[in-house]
């Protein structure tokens, strides 16, 4: 159980990971759901960044030499992680247009409401 | 009226440095840490910005939405076909792009012009995105 | 009554992915299984092959090109959805 | 050349939606998409020739060694599942040639086909990527362009299921995600192959995490392909859609991820390492539980398109039941019900869209008497649940047939039980409809014969649906033959 001191990153981002899925699951209010969908996904791209780094290296940028296969953290991490930030920006865009609209038809942000309004008028 | 006199006046000196970042940090991708898509969203916040100071017609006038999309469809087509090729380039033995000397601007091959396509669909996409919220309809 | 099931379900998951990071090997060593061949590979020939002083750059836009291409079709299609949901 | 078949179907299909969009005139448009569609329907018939010979194509992309770039792996199921997911979009284009006006103003026509394309784009993606991450990319690209389609009519119901389904859904990719990053923390690679070298041999020293792994996996891609007790966004979302985008997701989207499910069980981990954790208990608990409740809440549903949603929830089951028996031949028939179900599913949604056409109404009860006005198209319906309930020599019944006897083959003769009680239930919501719609006379005086005929052309899209699907019950020996993860 030591280790979950050590790997102190990857613990904060689980605890993040939960916050995250709780305000996802309790709250009725749409934009709060929505936030905790960001923080859900920001506990994915810390604990999956978190893989990557090795005491003691620098950056994987050849500044001027290339000083060794041994000098430079693990590059492959932050590459995956730009496109996973790219998906959860688009995501909470498109959740966020989607209230905008439920707001104009329902007048409420409060999911629960609006999923209790069985459809009166389906045509 | 001109309560915004001062936003305007530091926008005019403002907004074209950041400009001038954004396209620093994606012609800079493969060089400096940076790169498409953190350079085009420096992009996409000076259209914005624009937009909150100056008000939508000036910057429908330079970028109407129909320019926007044929720039994001134009520059995706361009990152497939150059994409395309550079997969299938394997295969039939196709000439790899010039590399040129290494730290310069204009070397990694292909690696420029697709940061730059990049660039202009994070930047566009984010513009588009922020004029739709504000407007509530198309 | 919710809002306990939706807490014990956290609780539970929390708990079981901590289970998971203990049994993970240690933070930031150098002999990490993640820091293997693979991402040795890839900082020794990403500036020959690909000619970018950015390995990150390098591996984005050379070796998993796929990946951002995906990706732009995700911005891409996001823009359509959000247009389309707005169209009057 | 033809290795390269996979990396320029996805290529061509993203670069025409692109190109739609700069394109106003809808006509236009539409022959793109179907003239694109058409094309990667031929080029994935050379994929399977070519596939045959050769058992299986590996294809790197971006660099020739299989360690930097991104791997694609085509074995004989993947090619075939590919042309059976390319062939059901084509007759699903060809059906909305000439119905989705009706349902959908002009002016949002043409994002259907964009949508569309990049949907097919990224359904093949998943099925062909070698690679644990980018095929995270294509199940989010999937997600996006599914909802996309969804909220083609601007009604109140399609928003509220596309939240609903959007805030499940990122749960999974979430989960899903974390498990990418649980593997990667453990073994260092993203190339399945790869993975399953190392894993092989260093399982027994991670023994929680790789159950953890599993959970995340089983659970975040059960979500998006709703499995059962977490299907509940699929009713509202398949019933409110536009019927050919309806057809597309129940038959198409959520079979992918359960592909995925596979390649990650089966490929990744072996069947040994799997058989080995409680996992595949589970599955074959939620697969069985599926089948059974998924069938009697479609017993329950009055409107004609939620209960053909529900029956999906209750065909998944029998997908992810194949799965939790955990044999070679399991995977097989759940490949071979993917299939199937596909073919069978997707001209189910479409009749059913004619159906609410013509009449009008959702309810089942307004179609009693229905085969009096349109006694050819009911035909094709009654096909269509006859193999959804099993009859003989139809994909249904093959499948069914198949599991019971993998269920004997493993030892676990009971769950045979579970697969009639399920064929049981699926009787009684499918034949209701066919027999009022021949024979329930209470309400036919006002009915005249054959008066809201659909013409022969707009019907030949379902007929070769229907015809392929009583092919691929015919050739059924062989095709299961094929079949391996």
């Amino acid at each position: 159980m030591d280790i979950i001191l050590t790997n102190y990153f990857e613990t904060g981002a689980v605890i993040l990971f939960g916050v995250g899925f709780a305000t996802l699951m309790l709250h009725r209010n749409l934009i709060k759901k929505i936030i905790g969908m960001n923080i859900m996904d920001t506990a994915i791209f810390l604990f999956f960044i978190a893989k990557g780094y090795i005491k003691g290296k620098d950056a994987p940028i050849i500044i001027n030499s290339f000083k060794g296969v041994d000098s430079y953290i693990n590059p492959i991490p932050s590459a995956l992680m730009l496109t996973g930030i790219v998906v959860a920006v688009t995501t909470t865009a498109f959740a966020l247009a989607l209230t905008i609209k439920l707001y104009n038809h329902y007048q409420t942000v409060d999911l629960e409401v609006i999923l209790r309004m069985r459809g009166e008028n389906n045509d | 009226m001109n309560k915004d006199i001062i936003l305007k006046e530091v926008g005019k000196i403002i907004i074209p440095l950041v400009q001038l970042f954004g396209i620093y940090v994606i012609i800079n991708g493969h060089l400096s840490p940076g790169g498409g898509f953190s350079g085009g969203t420096v992009l996409g916040t000076s259209l914005i910005i624009m937009h909150l100071i100056y008000g939508e017609d000036l910057v429908r006038s330079i970028y109407s939405r129909k320019k926007l999309l044929v720039g994001i469809s134009s520059s995706l087509i361009f990152y497939t076909i150059i994409k395309g090729y550079s997969f299938l380039s394997y295969e039939l033995e196709l000439p790899h792009p010039p590399l040129g000397n290494f730290g310069s601007i204009l070397s990694a091959g292909f690696i420029l012009p697709l940061n730059i396509a990049v660039g202009i669909v994070v930047a566009c996409v984010f513009y588009i995105i922020f004029s739709i919220f504000i407007k509530d309809e198309v | 009554m919710r809002k306990i099931s939706a807490s014990l379900i956290t609780i539970i998951l929390i708990s079981i992915l901590l289970i998971g990071v203990s049994d993970l090997p240690e933070f930031g060593k150098e002999n990490n299984p993640s820091n293997n061949i693979l991402s040795k590979t890839y900082i020794e020939n990403t500036s020959k092959e690909t000619g970018a002083a950015n390995i990150v750059t390098g591996i984005i836009l050379d070796y998993r090109a796929l990946d951002t291409l995906m990706e732009a079709t995700v911005l891409f299609s996001g823009v359509t959805v959000i247009i389309l949901l707005f169209k009057v | 050349m033809i290795n390269y078949i996979p990396i320029i179907n996805i290529l061509i299909l993203i670069l025409f939606s692109f190109v739609m969009m700069l394109i106003k005139k809808n006509n236009i448009v539409k022959f793109i998409s179907l003239a694109s569609n058409v094309f990667i329907f031929l080029l994935s018939i050379l994929l399977v020739k070519k596939v045959l010979i050769e058992e299986v194509i590996t294809l790197s992309i971006g660099n020739p060694s299989n360690l930097l770039g991104i791997e694609f792996y085509v074995g004989k199921s993947e090619a075939l599942v590919g042309l059976v997911f390319t062939f059901v979009m084509v007759m699903i284009l060809w059906y909305s040639k000439f119905n989705l006006e009706k349902e959908v103003e002009e002016n949002r026509l043409s994002f259907f086909y964009i949508l569309i394309n990049i949907l097919l784009a990224s359904l093949l993606g998943v099925i062909y990527t070698n690679d644990l991450f980018n095929s995270y990319v294509f199940i989010e690209v999937s997600t996006l362009s599914a909802c996309g389609i969804i909220i083609l009519k601007d009604k109140k119901e399609n928003i509220k299921a596309t939240v609903k389904y959007l805030i499940m859904s990122t749960i999974g990719s979430g989960l899903v995600l974390m498990a990418i990053a649980y593997i990667y923390s453990i073994t260092g690679h993203l190339n399945i192959s790869n993975i399953h070298e190392i894993i092989i041999n260093n399982y027994q020293f991670h023994r929680n995490a790789v159950l953890i792994i599993l959970g995340l996996f089983t659970v975040g891609l059960g979500i998006k392909s709703a499995v059962f007790p977490l299907h509940s966004w699929l009713p509202d979302a398949h019933s409110s859609a536009p019927t050919p985008a309806s057809a597309a997701l129940s038959a198409l989207v959520i079979k992918v991820y359960v592909f995925m499910l596979m390649k990650v069980l089966f490929r990744m981990f072996s069947y040994e390492i799997v058989n080995s954790f409680i996992i595949m208990d589970i599955i074959l608990l939620l697969g069985s539980m599926g089948m059974i409740f998924g069938s009697i809440m479609a017993i329950m549903q009055k409107e004609l398109k939620r209960m053909v949603a529900y029956s999906s929830v209750a065909q998944m089951g029998y997908i992810v039941f194949g799965i939790g028996l955990g044999t070679i031949s399991g995977t097989a028939i759940a490949i071979y019900h993917i299939i199937g179900h596909a073919v069978t599913k997707s001209s189910l949604f479409l009749i059913s869209g004619l159906f609410i056409k013509k009449t009008g109404s959702k309810k089942i009860e307004d179609l009693k008497g229905i085969g009096r006005e349109m006694p050819f198209t009911l035909g094709l319906f009654t096909l269509g649940a006859f193999s959804m309930v099993g009859i003989p020599i139809l994909p249904g019944f093959i499948s069914k047939w198949y599991l019971s006897l993998t269920c004997i083959e493993v030892g676990r003769v009971p769950l045979i039980l579970i697969i009639l009680a399920s064929s049981l239930l699926n009787l009684l919501y499918y034949f209701p409809i066919v027999i009022n719609g021949y024979f329930g006379n209470e309400n036919l005086e006002g009915k005249i014969y054959k008066s809201k005929k659909i013409p022969f052309v707009r019907l030949l899209p379902i007929f070769l649906l229907v015809l392929s699907m009583i092919v691929i019950g015919g050739m059924s020996y062989n095709l299961i033959g094929l079949f391996s993860i």
